[in-house]
């Protein structure tokens, strides 16, 4: 078994080796060893960090017909970090009504919710953290405490735009969790298991030719958690000033800012593994663990770019109208949709590949049709009612 | 439709009409008599096609038409009901569905319908007259009846009561059809129930068949507890009745006093059962000594007397005997044959003497009946099977005419009083009476057919054929007794019809109310006429084959149909002069002797016959009275009432009346005021002390109550198991 | 290896703690946040007992999901008549919440 | 003492401490958040036991979801953002008392118990506790027809929380 083929192990075998040549016991060699690999994961991560901080700043710059950073290193490829150095030496504000434990965990929370997920990413088939059976999931439960990190945050601010910010973002993070939760469960129909890795390997046709619209709902579900445009309302400047990090100042902001980006190249991650194929690509990962590992981050930065894509393009929508999209539309699609996928791949299971592709595809796109049908008949209606009470002349307010 | 299914549907015309007139049309009178003459008429059909099938089918009595259910479950078998037409029944039907339908028509008639309503009349009591305006002045005319609609039901449900008994295939629907018609008779007798004397007939024909329905329930019991079926034809199977009459009644009664009960003690089982059976048609047929009721009970309208004395319920007397005929005959001591045969003669002439004296026009014609059902129970008695069928058929027709003649006697009779006004004057006694045959001319003459039917004036009549065929058999098998009882009763029968005769119709109207008698409407003649037509035709299909001259030359039909019912076909008598000498002698001599003696009788006076003995029926109310009613009222009103009530429980009562009061003042102070109301308040103060005290416990705080109920829960469960773990735990 | 009895104490202590905020706290809101710990106290020994019973048998596992779904429904419900109470009395200390009283 | 049981003992140190805050500390969003903590360590607890399906769920549902939803029911039902007065009523004395007498009595009738010092016997190879648990919980011989009332109370006191918090004006 050479470094090539399984790195991971030959690295953790051949430290074993050394600290129990030092008379440390196995246990905690292990423990030792367990903890090394995850620091230098999460330092890979946080350079890589730093790294999109730049993409962003160059992708947004061309979205708006611009050049970006561009002075400082080649291509302002330093530019981030003299931006780091900048958040460091800035003064460090604790409100004076703030409660100070919570308002110091919540951005060390908000980034931890990214890094965990890192724990069941697959860059390669040998290279992952845990090949978790419930990997999917787990996905949710990280979220879960990003949700916590926000409104621990908003609320320990004692600053009202922030509470109303974070209450905003915890309102869409919690009811865009169910669809994601359902979308999530199609990868799993399809693949009969949760776990990540199961997944990827059952990939031979990718899970997006199957049901495309699974891809799509989460794709959208996962800007909503993120709480990027268009479903930015949370820190919709006019209004909220900047949503729950309002008063977060130097690093703590850094960690919001940073931890975001990451998330959002995370979420192109998962795009990827759950409806791409994740590392494979035509055999290439059967080469090289290495090459596996670049074909996951191309593929990552793809759903990172379409995900920026939609950011600088779109509009931003209003709460309510984020929520009833949410629980009105998207919420009873995803259930249908995961209904009929079941229902498909329990008839259509056992029959000849390229049948059982069609009909998951076709049914895919009557379902999304169908969808799309009932909304525009609904909103026609909406319409009407709007224009009929438009012709009813409104009396000005009373003063309140 | 199946002769089955018809026989099924015959009886339940007239049952509908009950109910129908009863509960929705007993207002309107119309309405009312043409349910049940319409009711009649369909039965009166039916009957007729059955009886008309019937005689086509040959051997009827082998293979009758018959059809049964299940009634009731008896544990693992059916107690079966069903019909049954075999020759009896069909013959008996046919005179039935005659009579009954005739009676009906009458009875429109005879209860004034047409006629204005009496302005004085009464419910309960019978029509008293109406006073119209017409041709310039008053006139009084008949009023209808004024419970006419009550009168049609009740004679519905008689008549359904007497299909019923007819058509059973068993004993205990007969029994029930027999019931229904004692229902009726009460009611019917008592129909006029404002007249005491009705309300006594009524009771006392009530209670006096009751006597006989006891014993015919007890046989009747006695037979299925023997046989296990009321079924006539399984229990006529030749065997079961051999067995029957084999066997001793009363085994343990003949071993230990063989002497004291020689007579008793000889009978066997189906010797029993039939005078227990035969009990019954003492009471039902008015013999000696239960026939005290059928004089009184012509309270009753006159169609009712008709409907009970001729059509049906004496009827069903002798039918039920002539049905339980091999049961009789199958007692093989004979004991039970001459029992029968000595009430039926005796009954025969007993009777006839008390008609002699009798002035009441209807009551000569129950004494009359009496009689002559007493000749047919005495021909069943001598085994005259056919005979007694023959007479009860004739005798229905005869009869049936002659009261529904009496009937309308009255009827114009009645005009005449409201004709005068003169309401002291009673319309059925016979001396009030005279020369009405001029004034009823078709009543007459149908009266005389009918008298001289009972007469039995030779040839002619129907009643010549029957009477002489009972006497005929009475000498040719030997019953010497019986055949001079009967002769002598067959002498008196002709002697007092021809004195009704004569003092009714012939000579002068002895008073003014007979002048001014009318003769009746066209409903009350019809019935007369058709009914004189079968009383005089009916005796043709039964002459004796021996017969000089006219036998042979009409086959003596009803011999061979009706004795075709019996196993064993009996054998036609051989022909003899003595018994035809003898009935031809009583008839003419009787007749012509009643004829002699009372032309020219104008009052009870002058009527040397009119001695207390006869006139007062051998004072037999009196000694019933004296050994029966008196003993039963002082039982009830001194011996009860004074005695045991009064004298013994009531001073009982009286005794404890103030114990319990003491007792009640007792509880009612230290018990009641002390323990229990005390308590009761005591409990209340006890529960507003709790409840004041322990109100602080309800806080309204969930956690307090959180914290009393773990607490409790604790403190249990420890209880609980420390017990467990520590007392019951084995091993 | 770790004892069963050491997962059973965790609970016991667990439900207790839960149990005194439950009695004690005056606030409807941090009553139901003693019962959460009540109910998951429930759920330790619910997972405890199927690892050191009969693994293949899932009964254990089973209704500790069910107790999650009960406790949602819980809390939901809870939760929304401590609102309702507030806007109604403008209250939510359990103390002042005594209308069922004498 | 190994590993696992140097483990256990943080978690249920960590987790009984965190459930002490919860239940004493004045500030109800502060006993939330330790509600929070005392969940993650009771989730660990899980994991512990092998159950990680249940570790995940119990993340997801009490910190995902119901922690949330009373950090929200908490802001909603005050006045101002600072809690005021004892957050103890007078009779957490007696309450206290109960509760250690119920942890008492527990500690004591499970020392009577013979089973309590058994140890888990291994996994065995091949076992998937999630399959296996999915088929329990869908299977008509085991545990469907629970799951589904379990679904139907949940739907029920939905629809019911929303009738009840729902302000009609």
């Amino acid at each position: 078994m050479s470094f090539w083929k399984d790195p991971l192990k030959v690295a953790a075998d051949w430290l074993m080796g050394i600290l129990t040549g030092w008379g440390m016991p196995e246990v905690a060699a292990q423990v030792l060893i367990g903890f090394l690999g995850v620091l230098i994961l999460i330092s890979i991560l946080m350079v890589l960090d730093i790294f999109l901080v730049w993409v962003e700043r160059k992708v947004v710059s061309r979205f708006q017909d611009r050049i970006g950073p561009n002075r400082v290193g080649p291509f302002g490829l330093i530019q981030p970090f003299a931006d780091i150095i900048k958040l460091l030496i800035k003064e460090d504000i604790t409100p004076s009504g703030a409660d100070k434990v919570v308002y110091n965990i919540a951005p060390m929370l908000s980034m931890m919710s990214v890094l965990i997920l890192w724990a069941i990413v697959p860059l390669a088939p040998t290279i992952l953290g845990v090949d978790l059976n419930i990997g999917a999931l787990y996905i949710i439960a990280a979220g879960a405490i990003g949700t916590l990190s926000i409104i621990m945050a908003g609320w320990s601010s004692n600053n009202k735009f922030a509470l109303i910010g974070a209450f905003r973002q915890v309102a869409v993070m919690v009811s865009f969790e169910i669809p994601m939760l359902t979308m999530l469960l199609i990868p799993t129909i399809l693949a009969g298991s949760m776990g990540m890795n199961a997944i990827i390997e059952k990939q031979d046709i990718w899970f997006f030719w199957l049901s495309p619209l699974a891809a799509l709902i989460f794709l959208i579900t996962a800007i909503a958690e993120l709480g990027r445009a268009p479903f930015d309302m949370a820190e919709g400047e006019s209004e909220l000033v900047a949503g729950y990090n309002t008063e977060y100042s130097g690093m703590k902001f850094g960690m919001f800012y940073a931890g975001e980006l990451l998330h959002a190249f995370t979420y192109g991650g998962f795009l990827a593994i759950l409806f791409f194929g994740g590392y494979r690509f035509f055999g290439l990962e059967q080469v090289s663990p290495f090459l596996a590992i670049a074909v996951i981050i191309f593929k990552a930065f793809v759903g990172y770019w379409v995900i920026m894509w939609i950011k600088y393009t779109l509009l931003r929508i209003r709460i309510d109208h984020m929520l009833a999209f949410n629980w009105k539309f998207l919420t009873p699609l995803a259930f249908t949709l995961l209904m009929v996928t079941a229902l498909v791949n329990a008839l259509l299971a056992g029959t000849s590949a390229w049948l059982y592709v069609a009909g998951m595809f076709l049914s895919n796109v009557v379902l999304a049709w169908a969808a799309l049908e009932i909304a525009r008949s609904y909103s026609r209606k909406e319409r009407g009612k709007t224009e009929g009470v438009k012709k009813v002349v409104t009396t000005p307010r009373s003063t309140p | 439709m199946t002769t089955e299914t018809l026989i099924w549907l015959i009886p339940l015309p007239p049952v509908l009409a009950f109910f129908l007139i009863v509960l929705f049309t007993n207002k309107n009178k119309a309405l009312s008599h043409t349910l049940a003459v319409g009711a009649a008429f369909l039965s009166w059909l039916g009957s007729m096609i059955v009886f008309v099938r019937a005689l086509g089918v040959e051997h009827l009595g082998e293979h009758p038409f018959e059809s049964s259910l299940n009634w009731l479950p008896t544990g693992d078998t059916w107690f079966r009901i069903g019909v049954l037409v075999d020759p009896l029944s069909a013959a008996v039907l046919f005179f039935v569905a005659w009579t009954v339908l005739m009676i009906f028509i009458y009875s429109v008639g005879y209860h004034n319908y047409g006629q204005p309503e009496g302005d004085q009349d009464v419910k309960g009591l019978p029509p008293r007259g109406a006073i119209v305006n017409a041709h310039g002045h008053k006139h009084a005319v008949p009023s209808v009846e004024p419970m006419y609609s009550r009168f049609f039901a009740f004679i519905g449900l008689f008549a359904f009561g007497m299909y019923v008994l007819v058509l059973s295939d068993n004993l205990l629907t007969l029994f029930v059809g027999w019931e229904i018609m004692g229902l009726c008779s009460y009611l019917l007798i008592g129909f006029w129930y404002a007249k005491k004397s009705a309300r006594d007939a009524a009771v006392k024909a009530f209670m006096t068949t009751r006597v006989g329905d006891v014993f015919m329930l007890l046989g009747i019991a006695w037979l299925y507890s023997y046989t296990g079926t009321l079924n006539f034809r399984e229990i006529f199977q030749p065997e079961l009745l051999e067995r029957m009459g084999n066997a001793m009644a009363f085994p343990e009664l003949a071993m230990r006093w063989p002497a004291l009960f020689p007579f008793i003690s000889s009978f066997s089982i189906a010797g029993a059962i039939a005078l227990l059976l035969f009990v019954g048609t003492v009471g039902k047929s008015a013999q000696f000594p239960l026939h005290v009721w059928l004089p009184d009970a012509m309270e009753g309208p006159t169609p009712v007397s008709a409907m009970i004395h001729a059509a049906t319920m004496v009827s069903a007397g002798v039918y039920a005997v002539v049905r339980m005929f091999p049961l009789l005959e199958a007692d093989v001591t004979g004991t039970s044959m001459a029992v029968v045969a000595f009430i039926g003669a005796f009954t025969a002439i007993f009777a006839a003497t008390i008609a002699v004296a009798q002035n009441d026009i209807k009551r000569v014609l129950a004494y009359s009946t009496i009689s002559q059902l007493g000749f047919m129970i005495a021909a069943l008695g001598i085994g005259a099977y056919v005979a007694a069928v023959f007479h009860l058929i004739t005798h229905a027709f005869f009869k049936a005419l002659l009261f529904l003649g009496s009937g309308s006697v009255i009827h114009g009779m009645e005009h005449g009083v409201l004709h005068t006004g003169n309401h002291h004057v009673d319309a059925q006694d016979m001396f009030n009476m005279g020369g009405l045959r001029r004034k009823m001319p078709i009543t007459f003459w149908t009266f005389l057919i009918g008298g001289f039917a009972l007469s039995g004036f030779p040839l002619i009549t129907a009643g010549f054929w029957s009477k002489d065929e009972i006497l005929a058999e009475a000498f040719g098998h030997g019953h010497w007794w019986v055949f001079i009882t009967l002769a002598v009763a067959a002498f008196l029968t002709a002697f007092y019809t021809m004195r009704q005769i004569t003092l009714t119709f012939l000579g002068e109207p002895r008073t003014k109310e007979a002048e001014h008698a009318q003769e009746t409407p066209w409903t009350m003649t019809v019935p007369l006429v058709i009914l004189a037509f079968f009383a005089v035709a009916y005796g043709w299909i039964g002459v004796p084959t021996g017969f000089p001259v006219l036998g042979g030359l009409l086959p003596n039909w009803l011999h061979e149909f009706v004795g075709g019912t019996l196993a064993e076909h009996p054998e036609a008598l051989a022909f003899n002069w003595i018994p035809l000498g003898t009935s031809l002698f009583v008839a003419l001599g009787g007749l012509y002797f009643g004829w002699l003696t009372y032309r020219n009788v104008n009052s009870p006076a002058e009527d040397r016959l009119q001695i207390p003995l006869l006139k007062n029926k051998y004072y037999f109310d009196e000694i019933y009275d004296r050994l029966f009613v008196k003993p039963a009222y002082w039982f009830a009103e001194t011996f009860v009432y004074k005695w045991m009530d009064q004298g013994l429980i009531d001073s009982i009562l009286h005794l404890f009346g103030p114990l319990t009061d003491k007792i009640g003042s007792f509880i009612r102070k230290y018990i009641d005021l002390l323990i229990l109301n005390d308590a009761g308040d005591g409990s209340y103060k006890a529960t507003w002390w709790f409840g004041r005290n322990l109100r602080g416990v309800q806080t309204g705080r969930i956690q307090q109550y959180l914290m009393f109920a773990l607490a409790i829960f604790m403190l249990v469960g420890a209880a609980l198991y420390f017990y467990f773990r520590y007392f019951r735990l084995v091993a | 290896m770790v004892p069963l009895s050491w997962y059973l104490i965790l609970a016991a202590a667990l439900f207790s703690i839960g149990l005194f905020g439950v009695l004690s706290r005056r606030n409807a809101v941090a009553i139901l946040l003693g019962i959460e710990l009540m109910l998951n106290a429930v759920n330790i020994n619910l997972a405890a007992f199927w690892r050191y019973g009969n693994v293949l048998h899932m009964a254990g596992q089973v209704f500790a999901i069910i107790v999650f779904a009960v406790a949602a429904a819980e809390v939901a419900v809870g939760l929304a008549l401590v609102i309702s109470v507030y806007r109604k009395r403008n209250t939510v200390i359990a103390d002042d919440i005594d209308l069922m009283k004498w | 003492m190994t590993a696992e049981q140097i483990i256990f003992l943080v978690v249920a140190f960590f987790t009984l401490g965190s459930g002490f805050m919860v239940v004493t500390t004045g500030n109800l969003v502060h006993a939330a958040l330790w509600l929070v903590a005392t969940l993650f360590g009771v989730a660990v607890v899980f994991a512990l036991l092998n159950a990680g399906f249940l570790a995940v769920v119990q993340v997801v549902v009490y910190i995902g979801a119901i922690a949330i939803l009373f950090i929200f029911a908490v802001m909603l039902t005050r006045k101002d953002m600072r809690d005021q007065g004892p957050q103890m009523n007078r009779g957490w004395w007696a309450g206290a008392l109960i509760a250690v007498l119920v942890f008492a009595g527990l500690f004591f009738m499970l020392q009577g118990w013979n089973g309590l010092s058994r140890t888990a016997a291994a996994i065995p190879a091949g076992f998937d506790a999630v399959a296996e648990l999915g088929n329990a919980l869908v299977s008509p011989d085991a545990f469907v027809l629970p799951f589904e009332v379990a679904s139907v109370l949940l739907v029920a006191a939905l629809v019911g929380a929303v009738y009840v918090a729902f302000n009609r004006k």
